[in-house]
């Protein structure tokens, strides 16, 4: 019975991936990617991953979904003289098989796999008590593969660099995407005043609840950096330019912080990111607070794109 | 079959899907969210295989799910990259197209 | 009591179902951008509505009710504003023509 | 919030169909958006997909006994908002030649 409602969302699932990508334009197809990026949210909690629901509603269907959109807005003309360039027939069937073969070559792989599947859940079922949280998410984040996190912050960072040297040397320091404009007593002005304020309740609700249930940093800086691009959507702020030394200072505080906690542990507990017996809370809480405004400063900047405008009005 | 395995199986199938979109799509936007497609693919069968991780009275294997949220996070980052030099591609050549050769109709190409 | 709290959850969440059907066959078939409007909107107010009311004596306590009424407010404040943009969208290009 | 959901077997077999229901409204209400034939036809996309979605997943999560999906669907709800004044912008550019800047609502 269960597996019929299952089958059905696969099913939509499949459709709305092929739906992306034979879409006729690519409005379609991002309509199509955001619909998708739902849908997989729902796959998610029924895979029994909350936390990865929640990134996935957030992420996928949210910020990705804006920023593909923004850029489908500016792309066109591009699309007509992209058609033109279909590949042949021939192409496509080689395409075709190569597809297949991998899809099939996975199917295998999946088939053989051990039963029962090999896991570390007892492991951190043990270990978690000594971290003082009660989510294994948050644990294996931020105590067991610590520094997977760190690594990833930085990543962040660096791409958020790699996407502003990409402004043109005049715009250098500027403001990134161009100015939104709309009426200040309009609909989506009024909308962008009443939503952030519930949104931000939201956001650190979920960063609070990430040490004990589903959420934490990344799920609450995705909600709360969407606030922002909503608020610079409706043309009530403008993005910020990004050689203000304030906002590059937000930008590296988190990996900074995080680093000095990891050579803390180096002294206290003899290992780096080691955190020393009784402290870890404390510490991981410090790291998720203070990786927080980094997040939504590097998503949100991300989302806005290379400065393209300098940084006077 | 479990539900877990159903849903791995389908994302063998998304894994393939997108991998075509990103051969047969010329427009580069259109690879990039096939290219999403198919790194979803990927998510959905490590959260499979997290999901028989099952052991100890949770419900699934944190470490992938912990993972997944760096994975989708990072996925994000380099989307936004690819978008970034997407839009500079376009506003250096006048055209989105990827081929070595921008097609002779593009006469404004500089 | 538990029974007729099950029984009064059937019978909200059944009837949030057919406004979410109604709204679908609404935005099929009406014939201009005003009334499919009119139909979708009423699968976000009414629909959602009922689905929420009808999830209320199965949340565990109150707080997790708060919760989800918070969520239907949300849904039909941007329901609201939403529609408000795209009928606006719709007129302006009916101007035009 | 702790804890999970009270609710029996068969209840659970009730929601989850409910959610399937939901999903199929959801997917056949994308129909609409291929067909067009306007630009705002294709911005109820956004709304459809936002409350379709956030009303199954409260399904499905009252379904399965994870209180945690209430957060889910409310992260849902606020950033199909967002993604739904990302369809409106979208349009609204749509409709002007691209120097004239923007203007909405």
């Amino acid at each position: 019975m269960r597996a019929v409602v299952s089958l059905v969302v696969v099913l939509l699932l499949l459709w709305l991936a092929v739906w992306t990508v034979v879409a006729r334009d690519a409005f379609l197809a991002v309509a199509g990617f955001i619909a998708y990026g739902l849908l997989l949210s729902l796959v998610w909690v029924r895979l029994y991953g909350i936390d990865v629901a929640l990134t996935e509603a957030a992420i996928g269907g949210g910020l990705t979904g804006a920023l593909l959109l923004g850029a489908v807005g500016r792309l066109r003309g591009t699309e007509a003289a992209a058609r033109s360039e279909r590949p042949g027939v021939g192409t496509r069937v080689l395409a075709m098989a190569l597809s297949l073969g991998v899809t099939a070559a996975l199917v295998l792989c999946v088939l053989a796999l051990p039963e029962p599947g090999p896991t570390l859940a007892p492991q951190v079922a043990r270990e978690l008590p000594a971290t003082g949280v009660g989510n294994p998410i948050t644990g294996v984040l931020l105590a067991f593969r610590a520094l997977d996190t760190l690594l990833e912050a930085i990543v962040l960072v660096i791409a958020l660099i790699g996407v502003w040297s990409l402004a043109p040397d005049r715009f250098w320091g500027g403001r990134p995407g161009m100015r939104h404009h709309a009426d200040p007593d309009g609909v989506l002005a009024y909308f962008a005043r009443v939503l952030p304020p519930i949104g931000i309740v939201v956001g650190v609700y979920l960063l609070w609840a990430g040490a004990d249930h589903p959420g934490g940093k990344f799920q609450s800086a995705t909600i709360l950096a969407a606030m922002w691009m909503l608020v610079q959507m409706a043309g009530l702020a403008d993005a910020p330019a990004v050689g203000n030394r304030l906002l590059r200072a937000g930008i590296v505080a988190g990996p900074l912080v995080f680093v000095a906690v990891g050579l803390l542990g180096l002294w206290t507990a003899g290992y780096f990111l080691g955190y020393p017996q009784g402290w870890a809370k404390p510490m991981i809480v410090a790291i998720e607070v203070a990786l927080l405004p980094t997040l939504v400063l590097v998503l949100a900047l991300l989302m806005s794109g290379a400065p393209a405008r300098s940084a006077e009005r | 079959m479990t539900a877990e395995t159903l849903i791995a199986l389908v994302a063998c199938a998304l894994v393939g899907i997108g991998l075509y979109g990103l051969i047969v799509q010329p427009h580069p936007l259109r690879k990039l969210v096939a290219f999403n497609v198919m790194g979803s693919g990927v998510f959905v069968i490590f959260g499979a295989l997290a999901r028989r991780g099952a052991a100890a009275g949770m419900p699934a294997d944190p470490v992938p799910q912990a993972l997944l949220i760096t994975a989708i996070v990072v996925a994000f980052a380099a989307t936004a990259m690819t978008v970034a030099l997407l839009l500079r591609l376009i506003e250096s050549t006048g055209s989105a197209s990827l081929a070595a050769e921008p097609p002779a109709a593009d006469g404004e190409a500089r | 009591m538990s029974f007729a709290l099950d029984l009064f959850s059937v019978v909200a969440v059944s009837g949030g179902a057919l406004f979410y059907l109604a709204g679908t066959v609404g935005l099929l078939r009406f014939p201009d951008a005003y009334t499919r409007l009119h139909a979708l909107t009423k699968a976000d107010n009414v629909g959602m509505a009922l689905v929420v009311i009808g999830l209320m004596p199965q949340v565990g306590g109150v707080l997790a009710g708060l919760k989800l009424v918070l969520v239907w407010l949300l849904v039909v404040f941007s329901s609201a504003a939403v529609s408000q943009l795209i009928a606006r969208t719709a007129r302006r290009r009916d101007a035009r023509t | 919030m702790p804890g999970r959901w009270k609710s029996g077997d068969a209840m659970a077999d009730f929601l989850l169909w409910m959610a399937g229901f939901v999903v199929l409204m959801v997917a056949l209400g994308l129909v609409r958006v291929a067909r067009g034939p306007n630009r705002a036809e294709r911005m109820m996309a956004a709304q459809l997909l936002g409350t379709g979605a956030t009303g199954a997943l409260l399904l499905f999560g009252a379904a399965t006994g994870e209180a945690a999906v209430v957060d889910v669907a409310l992260t849902l709800a606020l950033l199909s908002a967002f993604a739904s004044i990302g369809f409106v912008k979208f349009a609204v550019r749509q409709d002007q030649p691209p120097e004239d800047g923007e203007e909405a609502g």
